[in-house]
């Protein structure tokens, strides 16, 4: 089981390391940030599996922190490219 | 191998490649993110020592360890710092290098740190 | 070659190869947003090597808060991409150095020590009298507390060193966005909900410092972090850096650590010593002021030299 | 029981990590932002909630299971606004796409 739990998060880090081949070929901005957004549910992920694999709970708290802290890159992102929050909320809807 | 080796071999590599950009890079921003880089791996090469002083019962010595928590706030400070630095030069000179060829308005060039 | 090992060699390639494109890559966001990724793999590096309280540490603050920052400071200084780099004998001549300093590092790291040095059993041994749990926090707190106490002064420091470079016009001002948007709204609903959930992960990692990885540098983080979505939402501004509590509150931490140090010299053996039995409770006390020092510490380094001055 | 919870286990995790795959082929793949966007969030939601469900049997009840559960509506909860988000930045940008 450990074995297992081991490759699927080996699986798991390749497949969203392999997503960062977005910020190489981009082309904007926001595709980048996916990449990264894809790379924090997936460090999730593995530090979860992690912690069970190696038998340390006290890994989970670190996939806590990710988790929390996971929308803060894609918030600065979105708020500072579009100069402030008004201007980010402009696009509500505008179809 | 054993995992604190290997971690410890990417350490000193990742000291060495943010040692390079920080002396290759003339952009000011990239010359913080390789401060950064050569700073994990100094702390990397630290959590090995710790990994191999593993005894008592614990997974690694503590006190390495607690130095590097104190050592990744003091690398934060410095570079929060660092960027409120080059924002303030931009704002006073409308470019952000720190060449002094390049830089018409600033007077000096300035060190970042 | 076992799971686990085929794990760490997978992350270390992976490092690396994320290392040498934080220092190539072309343009300047994508490094950045690169290096927050490195952050988040450097947090997994510190589970691995068994050190959780780092990796608590390096997942708050290296991916989140410094990719933060370093993401707006990209975002003010957008299109003034400034000249390449230096030339190529330099290059070469740098490459050849670094490579020494790697090859050196590396070199001492393949060397085994003959008598492994470890201070874990004294730090396990000095561990039962301040009636905590979690190793490092007994090394921060009692072991090494001199080193953690000047941390703080620092990260003080630090908030110093930016509030000097405010513009003689703006001192005393207001630093980071102005509050303009609805109170409704995506991000607004996010500041909203978020930070009652974040302020009880604070707590949390507080409190379980104690015993389990986790603790004031922690948790302090986090209530930053918190604190700046609710400020980049536009749903509050950020103190005036002239006010009376914003400064209490920035040394109120480190002020009851130092003021419970210096009662050392009465009431124990010197310095930065606790009475005996009453450890843990001091402890207690200088932790929890401390996260709050170090989150508003924290949130008004992150946000920079005040923007604008306060609306009359 | 423990057998069939081990293959509970074993199949929830290998459909987490079956969605974590998708979600980056799709995000290499896919034509456009927002459809990219699209296998993004498939990730987030399938991908990390197939893998807390596969461990929930592994770890300590109920604060561990608890923490593991919200770990997953953590990121549920940040990563669809933080896709809402990007969604309205890329129209803004671009209202044709």
């Amino acid at each position: 089981m450990v074995s297992f739990l081991l490759a699927a998060a080996i699986f798991i880090l390749a497949m969203v390391a392999l997503g960062l081949f977005r910020v190489f070929c981009g082309p904007t901005d926001v595709d980048r940030m996916m990449a990264v957004q894809l790379l924090g549910t997936g460090g999730s992920a593995v530090l979860l599996l992690l912690a069970v694999a190696v038998e340390i709970p006290a890994i989970v708290d670190v996939a806590l922190m990710l988790a929390l802290l996971a929308a803060f890159a894609a918030v600065t992102f979105v708020t500072s490219a579009s100069g402030s929050p008004a201007a980010a909320e402009d696009a509500t809807d505008s179809r | 191998m054993n995992a604190a080796t290997l971690f410890g071999i990417c350490g000193a590599a990742l000291a060495g490649l943010g040692l390079f950009g920080l002396i290759t890079n003339s952009e000011p921003l990239r010359k913080i993110l390789a401060f950064n880089l050569l700073g994990t791996g100094t702390f990397l090469i630290f959590g090995v020592v710790a990994r191999r002083g593993a005894a008592a019962g614990l997974g690694g010595d503590p006190v390495p360890q607690a130095l590097v928590i104190t050592g990744i706030v003091v690398a934060f400070s410095a570079t929060a710092m660092a960027v409120v630095l080059l924002l303030r030069l931009f704002e006073e000179s409308g470019k952000a290098t720190l060449d002094p060829n390049e830089a018409d308005g600033a007077s000096t060039a300035e060190d970042d740190s | 070659m076992s799971m686990a090992n085929a794990f760490d060699v997978a992350l270390v390639a992976l490092l690396l190869a994320i290392a040498v494109w934080v220092v190539v890559a072309r343009a300047a966001f994508s490094a950045i947003v690169v290096f927050i990724a490195y952050g988040l793999l450097v947090a997994i590096a510190w589970v691995r090597l068994f050190a959780v309280d780092v990796a608590l540490t390096e997942a708050a603050i290296g991916s989140g808060l410094t990719g933060m920052l370093l993401l707006g400071a990209a975002a003010r200084l957008r299109g003034t991409t400034a000249s390449g780099r230096c030339g190529l004998t330099l290059r070469i001549v740098a490459a050849m150095f670094c490579a020494m300093i790697s090859l050196g590092l590396g070199a001492v790291i393949l060397t085994p020590p003959d008598v492994v040095v470890t201070l874990a059993p004294a730090a396990m041994a000095n561990l039962p009298p301040s009636g905590l749990g979690n190793p490092v926090a007994g090394v921060l707190f009692v072991y090494r507390a001199f080193d953690t106490l000047l941390e703080k002064v620092v990260l003080l420091l630090a908030l110093l060193g930016v509030w000097s470079l405010t513009p003689d016009r703006l001192w005393g001002g207001v630093p980071g966005p102005q509050v303009d948007a609805g109170p409704d709204g995506m991000l607004a609903f996010l500041a909203q909900l978020l930070p009652p959930l974040g302020i009880v992960v604070a707590v949390y990692m507080t409190w379980t410092g104690a015993d389990h990885p986790g603790g004031a540098f922690q948790g302090g983080t986090v209530l930053a972090a918190m604190w700046i979505v609710v400020i980049i939402a536009g749903l509050q501004n950020a103190p005036s850096i002239d006010q009376r509590l914003v400064r209490f509150l920035v040394v109120v931490g480190p002020a009851i650590f130092l003021g419970i140090g210096l009662a050392g010299f009465a009431l124990a053996d010197g310095f930065l010593s606790y009475p005996a039995g009453y450890a843990k409770p001091l402890i207690i006390v200088v932790e929890v002021a401390l996260t709050l020092s170090i989150g508003v510490t924290l949130g008004l380094v992150a946000l920079g030299t005040p923007q604008r001055m306060r609306r009359q | 029981m423990r057998l069939a919870l081990d293959i509970f286990t074993a199949l929830a995790v290998a459909g987490g990590a079956f969605f974590f795959l998708a979600g980056t082929v799709g995000l290499l793949r896919f034509r456009d932002t927002l459809t990219r966007l699209h296998a993004l969030t498939k990730a987030d939601n399938l991908g990390l909630g197939l893998v807390t469900l596969g461990l929930l049997p592994l770890v300590a009840w109920p604060l561990g299971a608890l923490k593991l559960i919200s770990v997953w509506l953590f990121v549920q909860l940040s990563g669809a606004i933080a896709t809402q988000l990007i969604a309205r930045l890329v129209r803004r940008e671009d209202p044709q796409a």
